[in-house]
């Protein structure tokens, strides 16, 4: 990519409140480490959602002021966070319970692949001297109503991430929803990959060619979120 | 009348033995008992396997033990993390190996080994590489794994508040895996920070009941495992 | 603000439907929603299936709703009590069929159906006559019976406590199944003795938290069951 | 049985109090309705027993005084009871975790039947028009480490309770460790029952006479508590 092309499309914190614009007022939320985590700051005016961290505390708030935060009150990203009037506190096998039982409307994570089945990769590059870790990936792909996935369209060397299959090892199967990147908006239906959104200044075509898997052009209604 | 304190960590620990599994509790540093496992580095049980989320940083609590050369096997969702290269080494040599578990198939596995189940079909990690050799069957037209009970010789974990009688209560996102494992390890060892008489606890409020408890031991100020880090301490 | 109160039990049950498999709370009459039972009879829903450990006692809530005819098949580990004429005659004529389930795999069943386990292998009832027709298989040389996650579209349970958004506490014994059948049921309805604003009830002594509640409706001074018998009481 | 026959051997509380002999200081403890709840009131002096509840209470105390009790703080009889200085309350899949998962010593349960492999029938007289309710019995004899036994020897027809196998339905197989009746305490061994101690005035042959199996005869130590 030439330097130009980079400034195409939306910026980190516009996948965020694009992503932030498409969950309904009430929804209980789990965003994942890293991008995901922005999403909490462009919720629209007079919308609540409720946020999920699976090392167990619901309505968690932003991050403490300096001084005042807690080694014990932190999140999945194992950074201090606060609780809001009407938090709880419970254990791992009941907040896994919340995840795997379908409690959860919404997760927000981030993908190094995802297919056009909706199989997502994000949790590992294979790599035979890597150390493997999943934390509550997996749990939360197989548990959650709904997953969106914010990421680059490519990869920093211009590779597609949205992909006919996955190459790297899958985090779950079937398992995505949307997927928001800073090019477009594109939702998984069984058709394949379908255009919802696209970012400023960019067109479907351009979306197509980074895109690794045939791309479908906006509906007029889509009901696939 | 019952009384599961002990006058110190050494004493709380002495039983552990070489082999042992142990489960310790703990989300990064969020209810990692460091005094206990530092009374087990010097206690000097070797060859054991732990069950924890992560393994810990820097080159104190669950990363000193490993770093002590004491844990054979490891069974955790997490084993990375930003300040660690303990764990690393020991992998890539060998000298300790993995058993990498989803996090919330973690919990349900040492739930159910507290409860008595012996196995369970769940959803997570199905078609991934981590169900690879796991028994699988339909419910529902969705694919689920048979996963099984975990139970371990022994748990070390942190708490709040306990009685004399070892009924608990945690402080905030430290509770995380602390009132499963109590249920799983054969013999539950607590470090309080602070321990009262029994009645003294709302008993509408206890987290985990005291029948999960065998020794309790009163660690006034538990250290935080990131300032320990920051400062760069090392044990022993 | 999410608000999930509701103006009376008459608006929290509206949408139960005919047909529907309800999650009843109580073990006798600790726990058990009168208000919202009563409330559920004069709804009119009937070709119900009703999940709940007992089968009431006397002719108010559940047994009154079972002798109004709106319960086709029971779900429960004990349907006898002392005062109870209903359930007997509603069983020997046919009108209403049972599932017996023993107590702990009822309560285990719930929870893995509130916590997305399909099905998991439990020793109870082994070589039993509830094991008939059962899967069974050995672990450890021993034998368990394959039983599967219960869920309900609908809960009913009775809170001391809870704030607008559907955290709740209990009442001693009165806990018994409402927090898993709060997991369980796709919409769960609670009774509550008090309702509070959200921050008024300390975040560590929370049972239930509010994602697993949907409609909370305010019944300052629930009956007691035992003293509705006693005088003779009927519903409607 | 003659008048005078119901006069050998135990009553229910010297029953009830040979149990509570049998039972270690610090146990934690389930008493099934009945008979086996008279055993709290004769535990020796110096030693403390844990009573569980399995409707969700530890530390269960004695019934309230006339007044206090709350119809919600019950016991698994439906009973008031009261709870002691460190009792706490749990929800049902909690209470028979600690059943089912093998953290109670000891539960002393009524029957209407044992077999000498220590069978249990004690939840249903199998009668076609019977309503079957089985409640915690089953999770109990499969869980609790220790499954002792409180029953009469014979039933009030003078049939033998204690037999080579049961005729009722039952509520678990090879589960009992030991039986008190109001003649003898006897052991379930691999070699089937075997006397442990005689009631005043009872002798072998009486009890065996009693007993729809072969009995064996006191040993000088027995390790089958």
């Amino acid at each position: 990519m030439t330097a130009a092309e980079k400034h195409i499309g939306w910026s980190r914190e516009e996948m965020a409140a694009r992503v932030a614009q498409d969950i309904p007022d009430g929804s209980y939320v789990n965003l994942g480490i890293g991008i995901p985590e922005l999403v909490a700051r462009f919720v629209p005016e007079g919308r609540e959602l409720i946020y999920h961290t699976e090392n167990g505390l619901l309505n968690m708030g932003p991050s403490p002021k300096p001084g005042e935060g807690d080694p014990e009150l932190i999140n999945a990203g194992k950074r201090q966070v606060t609780a809001k009037p009407g938090a709880s506190y419970f254990h791992q096998s009941d907040s896994f319970a919340m995840i795997r039982g379908g409690h959860l409307d919404l997760c927000v994570l981030g993908a190094l692949q995802v297919s056009q089945a909706g199989d997502l990769a994000n949790w590992s590059l294979g790599g035979p001297d890597d150390i493997p870790a999943v934390g509550g990936a997996m749990d939360l792909v197989a548990g959650v109503k709904s997953i969106f996935v914010i990421t680059q369209h490519c990869t920093k060397d211009g590779a597609p991430k949205l992909v006919e299959s996955c190459t790297y090892p899958l985090t779950g199967v079937r398992v995505v929803n949307r997927v928001y990147t800073d090019l477009a908006v594109i939702a998984v239906t069984p058709g394949g990959f379908q255009l919802v959104d696209l970012a400023p200044g960019v067109d479907f075509e351009t979306v197509q060619e980074r895109t690794g898997a045939r791309l479908l052009p906006i509906r007029e209604t889509t009901s696939n979120a | 009348m019952i009384d599961k304190t002990r006058a110190n960590v050494a004493e709380a620990v002495q039983e552990v033995f070489d082999g042992a599994t142990l489960m310790i509790g703990g989300f990064g540093e969020a209810g990692s008992p460091i005094e206990l496992i530092h009374a087990l580095i010097d206690h000097g049980a070797s060859d054991l396997t732990v069950i924890s989320n992560n393994c810990g940083s820097g080159e104190v609590g669950l990363a000193a033990l490993l770093k002590a050369g004491r844990v054979s096997k490891m069974i955790c969702s997490f084993p990375r993390t930003a300040n660690s290269t303990v764990f690393p080494d020991l992998y890539r040599s060998g000298r300790t190996t993995l058993e990498l578990v989803p996090q919330g198939t973690l919990a349900e596995r040492i739930r159910a080994g507290g409860a008595g189940i012996a196995a369970f079909y769940t959803p997570t990690a199905a078609g991934t590489p981590l169900a690879e050799g796991k028994e699988t069957r339909r419910f529902h037209d969705r694919e689920y794994l048979l996963e099984y009970g975990l139970t371990a010789d022994f748990t070390l974990i942190k708490a709040k508040l306990a009685d004399t009688r070892g009924n608990l209560i945690y402080n905030k996102t430290a509770r995380n895996f602390a009132p499963i494992m109590a249920m799983a390890g054969k013999l539950t060892i607590v470090q309080a920070a602070e321990i009262v008489a029994p009645g003294k606890i709302d008993p509408e409020t206890i987290i985990t009941p005291e029948i999960f408890v065998d020794r309790v031991t009163h660690v006034p100020n538990p250290a935080h495992e990131s300032e320990l880090v920051a400062a760069g301490a090392t044990y022993p």
